[in-house]
């Protein structure tokens, strides 16, 4: 059923009873062409894209729990291509692109609200390195624009210019960067590659793989066993567990990050904010609720909470850069399980055991990524070859020095 | 969480700073090889549950400290001067 | 209305306060809710999506309805709950959410239009033409959304924060958690109770019953009173445990100034108490919960055991007609009090065939009510019974569907609440259950058992067994009779009869259409139900709806509630403002500043100051008729390559470093080898993390045998200390080395230009011993008295040294120097000459250092061929770190008409546009050089150094430039090896 | 050439007095941190016993004779303030001048300083019982278990001054000596002085909570 005005007004005089479930809940087949692990918006938009853009058979997406509850269900939904790096800027911005006709795309109102992005800077020294990184994304095609104090101060008037810690020097701004709604984006993907024939298994834990010969052939569940030509893993959060049941490690370590959201407000703030001296990001949902996080909280952790320390960080450098917050209340408070690689990139790529492929290492980029990481996915399980975007984001890069280490914090995965 | 450093006693999370897994700890010969450094550099168990890792109490004593905690329910098991702990 | 004789507020102080700017009276000792009840005010504000008209439902801070803008000196506060804002003379709140007024909301259009607004409608829609959704839809749907308006002015509220340590916390003062605190009390325990009222006794202060045959709130005062007497309790009213965390730490919200027209003597309004305990005792209580039934949100529509409050607290009741509708016993008091107050009771209706109450009031047995009229509030209600319907007239309909344990605290680790039907209710978890909070008990109806008795035994119970736990003697303190009959209760979640819309959340207006639409969508799961609903996502986060809602899902789901399960409860427990928490990072307080010696000369001098890290530095320093920083830059910078420059370095770091192996030591942690120094010289070096890229660079000094200090970036100070500390104490445990961070301990000053040595032979003594010191040489020597150290290098380059002394004479040596220079033509000069100085000179900053070079890209890989390890040596032998693709260091000079260059541009090749594939670099560091009459920038060109002579073309989109530039060695003046000269 | 003057620590910024709490520069005239070699605590023990009749602080441990102060520091090394380091062979210890890397702040609460260091519960009835309100007063700032039982007159330890790092020392009047970074002492201070009217904001409002 295609989903419109007008399907709403006929559902509406039929008092709603016609609507269908957004996707079909089979039983696992004993075996299918390529399995995904992973009902989070990896996994989804890989399994649409794959259905979509490839030939490659039967596809199932196997989720432990619920679609869109693990990181996708939890993060503060921005959307931008803020990065530097060619490997990273050649990526984000193809992610970026398919943002703009996703709801078309998917005929699901994925809410994608291109606000601008204002990244600030506090030092001459801090305004260089964002006038290289906004060049590197004017010379790839993005928008970027480096605003002055004084420009900075018509667009946004309510910061704290005159008595804050680290004075505002200016902003680089991305102004068809912004936010969508990370549940429509799961839902949106899901009921999509579902009436393409894809598979949606809820409730289904891979325990284990089984490999023969060094290549994989089923992957063990918690609703039995299910063979499969190809498998994908994209379980950012938990790739190091997935890839232990393979035999090999990653270069990963997971990591909370919090975020928080206060009472519903009427507008407020249009924009998405990010302060260039400490750790914070904040923006305004369509319900009215402002939306920010900080950093992570340090110390290894699958709790998908953190400590209070934090907590009071990202809220001093919140009030310290718009001092207005103090009245606002948090309503609620939750925590990401990051999968922090390395060099602070993300790894698209064939694993160690044949047949088995990864996509991980997503640091707390992941829910702008999503579009993309399906299409280079989809690419790579497919072709077996990776996708001319994502060719950068091999798995050996650490072992050759190919770092692409956006933030130049070195091989400590908590600091990206 | 509280952090029960072997020199300070019972300490609050905020003294401290995180390098990371235990793993830092076993740094390979100049000669081991690519692979050992790989493994050295970015490789890590990152468990879900018992894990190790390398804890400055950077506001306190200064002394790099092994914490052995789980990553689950954030429980702390054991703390030790890392100086001297098995990697 | 207020009824005569009711109420335990007895002063009759009559308290002015506003609403809407409409003038009322409450009493002292009210609150917003029960003065604007006294004041028949229904409608207190529209409901979030349908905007219908809303009025007060609970008397606590679970109320759903009542979020009010209380209007303070410094600024308005938005979603207030007018139920627990205490009355204070000249109080103005305002509704919310409605325009013009609550009585009429245009947008209450949206009520006739419900069917087009389903649950999840705007997934379906708004999606054409392409972009009309953030154009055009989605700045509707913003406005139409929200509660409150936030002010945009500054938040300039004092908050106070602090942190405690006890023994054991009791959470909640009613009778459990009182008893909790005596037990724990008088076993020697260090206690702090908390208890968000502004008075102890939960229940009992709305209730008419005894305790040891004497009023409950009076027993309650009394014990109150004892424990506050107590020298180990601390008793905290107004304070809410607002969440649980790690380790045993509780974050605590203490209201100061709530209940004051304003802040008398900048007194905080609300403190944020870290409290770290190492038992902990649950007593919240339970909240009351309603029954999903057509129109259950009119104004007048309340919680039974609200009713009772406001009778029996404050004295007021919300109507002259009320009836009970109610599935349990404990709403029968509602129909007693009620009467024994002579207030009308026109019904008690309940659904159980038999109820063992009666009073002079009719009882429908069997009954439930199914739907309610009147606009702006009830006027009557429609009984459906098997013996057919009954319409009944009435303004206040008290409804219970039973209590919820208050248990959200003991599930902020992660637990998950079980399910109990003998009482259908959620309690928590058993406290060995995974998740649960360790060290935590729950005692009396936070547990589920909801007789006073049941209370007092299990509070009494669990400060017992906290005390012992710590080892204390613990007798069970003498319980007093009470109430012991919880009364029973059969579930009722949905009445099936009525049409219209019967409300579970009314917050976010959710109502059981929208979950049997949930499911129909698929969308089943509790998780997944709660986000396409959006029930329990508003303000009281499902305090109130949350089980009811389960309970429909799991009906129309075919699913047991303890199947369906609960969402996660997650803190804050309550809406925290974020000034409390965050209050102390405003303006200034987010990070220390850290002052330089020269700092009192720098503002003497009218210098600007800029951050470097925490440090505080000065640009440049202004002279008579220079208008703008580039002409003092430009003069500074010639003052130095002519006569003499004075700067204050005292920002970079220093460490000393001593011991048998501290040569070996800094042979391991430097890339470049120092063991081969003598005694009395220096050695630059660059400083890498294992990972071969360059951590820092900085220059060492051998003062003696075993004795070395080293300096590097003021920027890299932390992750230096860091380091440092790690290859001591982890790396090479068994080496003698002892490292002291003694940045703040010297004040050091870089002399620069011809005239340095000048300038500084006339303060030592050995005059000629300064002009002796050879390049890269250290000598220990003294001015006058005071011992100070002499560097034969000076960052800027070019001739010139370094003086450091302690830093309590640097302020007089700066000043001192400053003299000696101005009358040389010379004197102080700020970072930006610095930054053109060393630039001219190729020295690297952390403009180069940005994390991502290698000693390669630098044209340093000479110094890490030698033998022995060090750090990063194996990792810079890897194909990534060694290919001639990456970016080396070279100097850049423009070559054509525009004379500009900027860090942060591209480059490319002259004649080829501008694409990703033909990137050729970029641009580090840019600055104009009045020595050479050009700009000058250091850049990182693909295998730059065999391209010196090239041409290339710097691009900057962002400052709209493009430069034609030439390739030249990284440094201006003097000689590549000058890098390390003195 | 005329000898250097010195600049204090808190030249312009202490001393400090609202409410009876007093902030002061203690201006010690040398700070020197000991580090001994290992294996060698025993002779440094020796020469400092022999020179101030002061043993070596362990962990936490902060020992005063007179006018000398011995306060164990961190993982590698005490810090002796007052008196010029006692001759130390080298070969017993490292012992490094820091004299002007930190300053040390006294914070004293309102005359009438019980011996006993307060009572022990820290609840506020009556604040003007000195130790007490300087506890009140710190634990504003430092995430540290105050109460006398955990803190006695005597201990020392390492922390956070708000974001500052410091060392604070219980001394036997209830006081608190407070050890700051010098680039930091305005910041130190400002804190401190923050703290004290948020505490005396709230008692002279009467409130009961501490």
């Amino acid at each position: 059923m295609r989903y419109s005005g007008w399907q709403l007004l006929r559902q509406a005089f039929q008092g709603n009873r016609g609507w269908k479930a957004h996707w079909r809940r089979p039983d696992p087949r004993p075996e299918y062409d390529v399995v995904i692990v992973g009902g989070g918006g990896h996994g989804l938009a890989t399994a649409y894209y794959l259905a979509r853009q490839h030939d490659v058979g039967r596809i199932a997406v196997l989720e432990k729990g619920a679609l869109g509850l693990g990181n996708v269900g939890r993060n503060t939904t921005v959307v931008r291509s803020t990065y530097m790096l060619p490997g990273n800027g050649a990526f984000y911005s193809f992610s970026l692109g398919l943002w703009k006709g996703l709801a078309q795309e998917l005929n699901y109102n994925v809410m994608f609200s291109p606000r601008g992005v204002i990244s600030l800077f506090h030092s001459d020294g801090q305004r260089d390195a964002f006038a290289r990184m906004g060049n590197a994304m004017a010379i790839r095609g993005d928008q970027a624009v480096l605003l002055g104090r004084a420009e900075l101060r018509r667009l946004v008037p309510w910061l704290d210019y005159d008595n804050t810690r680290f004075p505002i020097f200016g902003a680089l701004l991305q102004p068809d960067a912004g936010t969508a709604r990370h549940d429509a984006v799961v839902w949106g993907y899901a009921r999509a590659a579902d009436r393409l024939g894809v598979d949606l298994i809820e409730n289904c834990e891979v325990t284990g793989f089984d490999i023969a010969g060094g290549r994989v052939c089923a992957v063990e569940t918690t609703r039995g066993r299910i063979a499969a030509g190809r498998v994908g893993i994209a379980v950012a959060g938990h790739s190091s567990r997935l890839a232990a049941m393979a035999g090999f490690r990653l270069p990963i370590e997971s990591h909370v990050l919090q975020a928080f959201v206060t009472e519903g407000l009427k507008p407020v703030m249009d924009h998405v904010i990010s302060y260039g001296m400490g750790h914070f990001y904040i923006s305004q949902s369509d319900k009215g609720g402002l939306v920010f996080g900080g950093d992570l909280d340090g110390y290894a952790s699958y709790a998908q909470r953190g400590n209070l320390p934090l907590v009071e960080h990202v809220m001093e450098a919140g009030m310290t850069l718009m001092p207005m917050l103090g009245r606002a209340r948090v309503l609620r408070s939750w925590g990401g399980v990051m999968d922090m690689s390395a060099d602070g990139s993300p790894i698209i790529d064939r694993a160690p055991v044949g047949g088995l492929y990864l996509n991980a290492g997503w640091c707390y980029g992941g829910f702008k990524a999503i579009p993309g990481s399906g299409v280079a996915f989809a690419h790579l399980l497919a072709r077996d070859e990776p996708h001319p975007v994502a060719a950068c984001y091999r798995l050996d890069r650490f072992a050759t020095g190919h770092l692409i280490d956006e933030e130049g914090t070195g091989a400590f995965h908590n600091r990206h | 969480m509280r952090i029960p450093c072997p020199f300070c006693g019972d300490r609050d999370l905020r003294e401290f700073h995180v390098m990371g897994g235990a793993e830092w700890l076993a740094r390979p010969a100049p000669n081991a090889g690519a692979a050992a450094w790989d493994a050295y550099l970015h490789q890590r168990a990152n468990p879900a549950g018992r894990t190790r890792e390398l804890w400055l109490h950077e506001a306190g004593c200064g002394a790099w400290l092994m914490v052995e905690r789980d990553t689950v329910t954030h429980a702390v098991h054991a703390v030790v001067p890392a100086r001297g702990a098995a990697s | 209305m207020r009824v005569e004789g009711k109420g335990r507020i007895r002063n009759t102080v009559s308290v002015p306060f506003s609403f809407d700017g409409r003038r009322c009276c409450g009493r002292a000792g009210d609150t917003l809710a029960s003065a604007l009840i006294a004041n028949d005010i229904r409608v207190v504000g529209r409901s979030f999506k349908y905007h219908r008209p809303r009025g007060i439902m609970t008397a606590g801070s679970e109320e759903p309805n009542a979020l009010v803008t209380i209007l303070r000196r410094g600024g308005a506060l938005p979603n207030q709950r007018a139920t627990t804002q205490e009355l204070f003379e000249g109080l103005e709140a305002t509704s919310q959410n409605a325009w013009p007024s609550p009585g009429f909301d245009l947008l209450a259009v949206n009520d006739l239009a419900a069917r087009l607004m389903p649950a999840g409608f705007y997934y379906k829609t708004f999606m054409w033409p392409r972009g009309a959704w953030a154009r055009f839809y989605e700045p509707l749907i913003r406005r139409a959304a929200g509660l409150g308006r936030l002010p945009r002015i500054a938040d300039d509220t004092p908050y106070d924060r602090a942190f405690a340590h006890c023994d054991v916390l009791v959470i909640g003062a009613g009778p459990a958690g009182l008893m909790a605190a005596l037990a724990a009390a008088r076993a020697g325990a260090d206690v702090i109770l908390a208890e968000s009222d502004r008075r102890c006794g939960g229940r009992l202060l709305g209730e008419e019953e005894e305790i040891g045959g004497r009023a409950g709130h009076e027993w309650a005062a009394a014990l109150e009173a004892e424990l506050r007497g107590m020298e180990n309790v601390r008793v905290m009213t107004r304070a809410t445990v607002v969440g649980a965390h790690d380790g045993g730490v509780f974050a605590v919200v203490e209201k100061l100034a709530h209940h004051l027209p304003d802040q008398p003597g900048g007194v905080p309004l609300e403190c944020f108490w870290r409290i770290v305990a190492r038992r902990s005792v649950l007593c919240a209580g339970a909240v009351e919960r309603s029954v999903a039934f057509a129109g259950n949100d009119r104004p007048g529509v309340m919680m039974a055991g609200a009713v009772r409050s406001y009778l029996n607290r404050f004295g007021v009741v919300a109507g002259r007609r009320v009836a009970i509708f109610a599935n349990n016993d404990d709403a029968h008091r509602t129909a007693r009090d009620l009467a024994a107050a002579g207030v009308e009771v026109v019904a008690l209706v309940d659904p159980r065939e038999e109820v063992g109450i009666s009073g002079d009031y009719p009882v429908l047995t069997g009954a439930r009510v199914m739907a309610t009229q009147g606009r702006k509030g009830l006027v009557g209600f429609t009984v459906a019974t098997a013996s057919g319907r009954q319409r009944i007239e009435a303004d206040c309909l008290a409804v219970s569907g039973g209590w919820n344990p208050v248990l959200h605290l003991s599930c902020h680790l992660g637990a998950r609440p079980r399910w109990r039907d003998d009482i259908a209710a959620f309690v928590p978890a058993p406290a060995d259950a995974p998740g649960m909070v360790p060290g935590m008990r729950v005692a009396g109806a936070a547990g589920g058992s909801f007789s006073t008795a049941a209370c007092l035994r299990e509070g009494a119970a669990a400060g017992m067994a906290a005390a012992r736990a710590l080892g204390l003697k613990a007798q069970r303190p003498e319980i007093p009779a009470a109430q012991d009959d919880a009364g029973t209760l059969s579930p009722l979640w949905l009445v099936g009869e009525g049409r219209g819309k019967a409300f579970l959340d009314l917050q976010n207006d959710v109502t059981a259409g929208d979950i049997g639409l949930a499911v129909r969508e698929g969308f089943a799961v509790s998780e997944h139900m709660k986000r396409y609903t959006t029930l329990g996502m508003g303000p009281d986060q499902g305090r109130s709806s949350g089980v009811n809602a389960l309970a429909v899902l799991a009906g129309i789901a075919g699913r047991s509630i303890a199947e369906t399960g609960t969402t996660t409860f997650r803190p804050p427990f309550e809406p925290v403002s974020i000034g409390v928490m965050g209050g102390a990072g405003r303006g200034q307080g987010f990070a220390p500043r850290r002052r330089i010696p020269s700092h009192d000369f720098c503002t003497r001098q009218g210098a600007p100051l800029a951050d470097t890290g925490l440090w505080q530095r000065p640009l440049f320093f202004p002279r008579a008729g220079e208008g703008n920083w580039r002409q003092s830059c430009d003069r500074e910078v010639m003052m130095v390559r002519r006569a003499v420059g004075l700067c204050d370095v005292s920002s970079l770091s220093k460490f000393d470093i001593q011991g048998r192996d501290a040569a070996r030591f800094l042979d391991f942690v430097l890339a470049t080898r120092v063991s081969s120094l003598r005694v009395g010289r220096m050695r630059y070096g660059l400083v890498l993390r294992d990972d071969g890229h360059v951590l820092d660079d900085g220059i060492v000094a051998r003062l003696g045998r075993g004795r070395f200090v080293m300096s590097t970036s003021t920027a890299a100070a932390a992750e230096m200390r860091r380091h440092l500390e790690f290859v001591r104490q982890c790396l090479q445990p068994q080496w003698d080395v002892h490292v002291t961070d003694v940045t703040d301990h010297w004040a050091q000053f870089a002399l620069a230009g011809p005239g340095a040595r000048e300038v500084l032979a006339g303060l030592l003594p050995q005059g000629a011993r300064a002009a002796g010191l050879p390049p890269m040489g250290v000598a220990e020597v003294r001015i006058g008295a005071v011992g100070a150290r002499l560097f034969g290098v000076s960052f800027p380059g070019g001739p010139g040294c370094e003086i450091a002394v302690p830093a309590r004479f640097g302020p007089a040596l700066f000043d001192e120097l400053a003299a000696r220079a101005e009358m040389r033509g010379g004197g102080a000069f700020g970072i930006e000459a610095l930054n053109v100085l060393r630039l001219e000179r190729g020295r690297i900053t952390h403009a180069e250092i940005d994390g991502r070079v290698t000693p390669g890209d630098l044209g340093l890989g000479h110094l890490t061929g030698r033998p022995g390890d060090f750090i990063g040596k194996a990792a810079l032998k890897r194909p990534g770190l060694r290919d001639e693709e990456r970016g080396q260091l070279v100097g850049l000079r423009p070559a054509g008409a525009v004379k500009m260059l900027s860090a942060g541009a591209h480059l490319f090749p002259s004649d080829v546009p501008a694409t990703p594939a033909d990137y050729q670099g970029h641009v580090s560091s840019a600055a104009w050089s009045p020595t050479l009459g050009s700009m000058i920038a250091l850049a990182f060109v693909r295998n730059g150094r065999a391209r010196l002579g090239e041409r290339l073309r710097a691009v900057d989109h962002m400052r709209g430039m493009e430069t034609a530039c030439v390739i030249c060695a990284p440094y201006f003046l003097g000689a590549e090896g000058e890098m390390h000269d003195g | 050439m005329a000898d250097l003057a010195a600049v204090s620590v808190f030249e312009t910024l202490l001393p400090i007095e609202r409410g009876g709490l007093r902030l002061t520069d203690v201006a010690p005239r040398r700070i020197t941190r000991i580090s001994p070699r290992r294996g060698r605590e025993a002779a440094v023990e020796t020469a400092l016993k022999k020179a101030f009749s002061v043993s070596l602080p362990g962990p936490g441990q902060a020992f005063a004779s007179g006018a000398v102060r011995l306060w164990w520091h961190d993982e590698g090394g005490v810090l002796l303030i007052g008196p010029d380091a006692p001759p130390l062979a080298a070969a017993d210890a490292i012992a490094v001048d820091v004299s002007d890397a930190w300053g040390l702040i006294r914070l004293a609460g309102p005359a009438g300083n019980r011996e006993d260091g307060g009572n022990g519960r820290g609840n506020g009835s009556e604040y003007r019982d000195g130790a007490r309100a300087v506890q009140a007063v710190l634990s504003r700032l430092a995430p540290l278990d105050l109460r006398p039982h955990a803190f006695a007159p005597g201990h020392t330890a390492r922390s956070l001054l708000h974001n500052i790092p410091a060392q604070f020392t219980r001394c036997a009047d209830g006081a608190f000596e407070i050890l700051v970074p010098r680039s930091m002492a305005g910041s130190a201070v400002a804190a401190l002085s923050d703290a004290i009217g948020r505490w005396l904001a709230r008692m002279e409002m009467g409130s009961t909570s501490f």
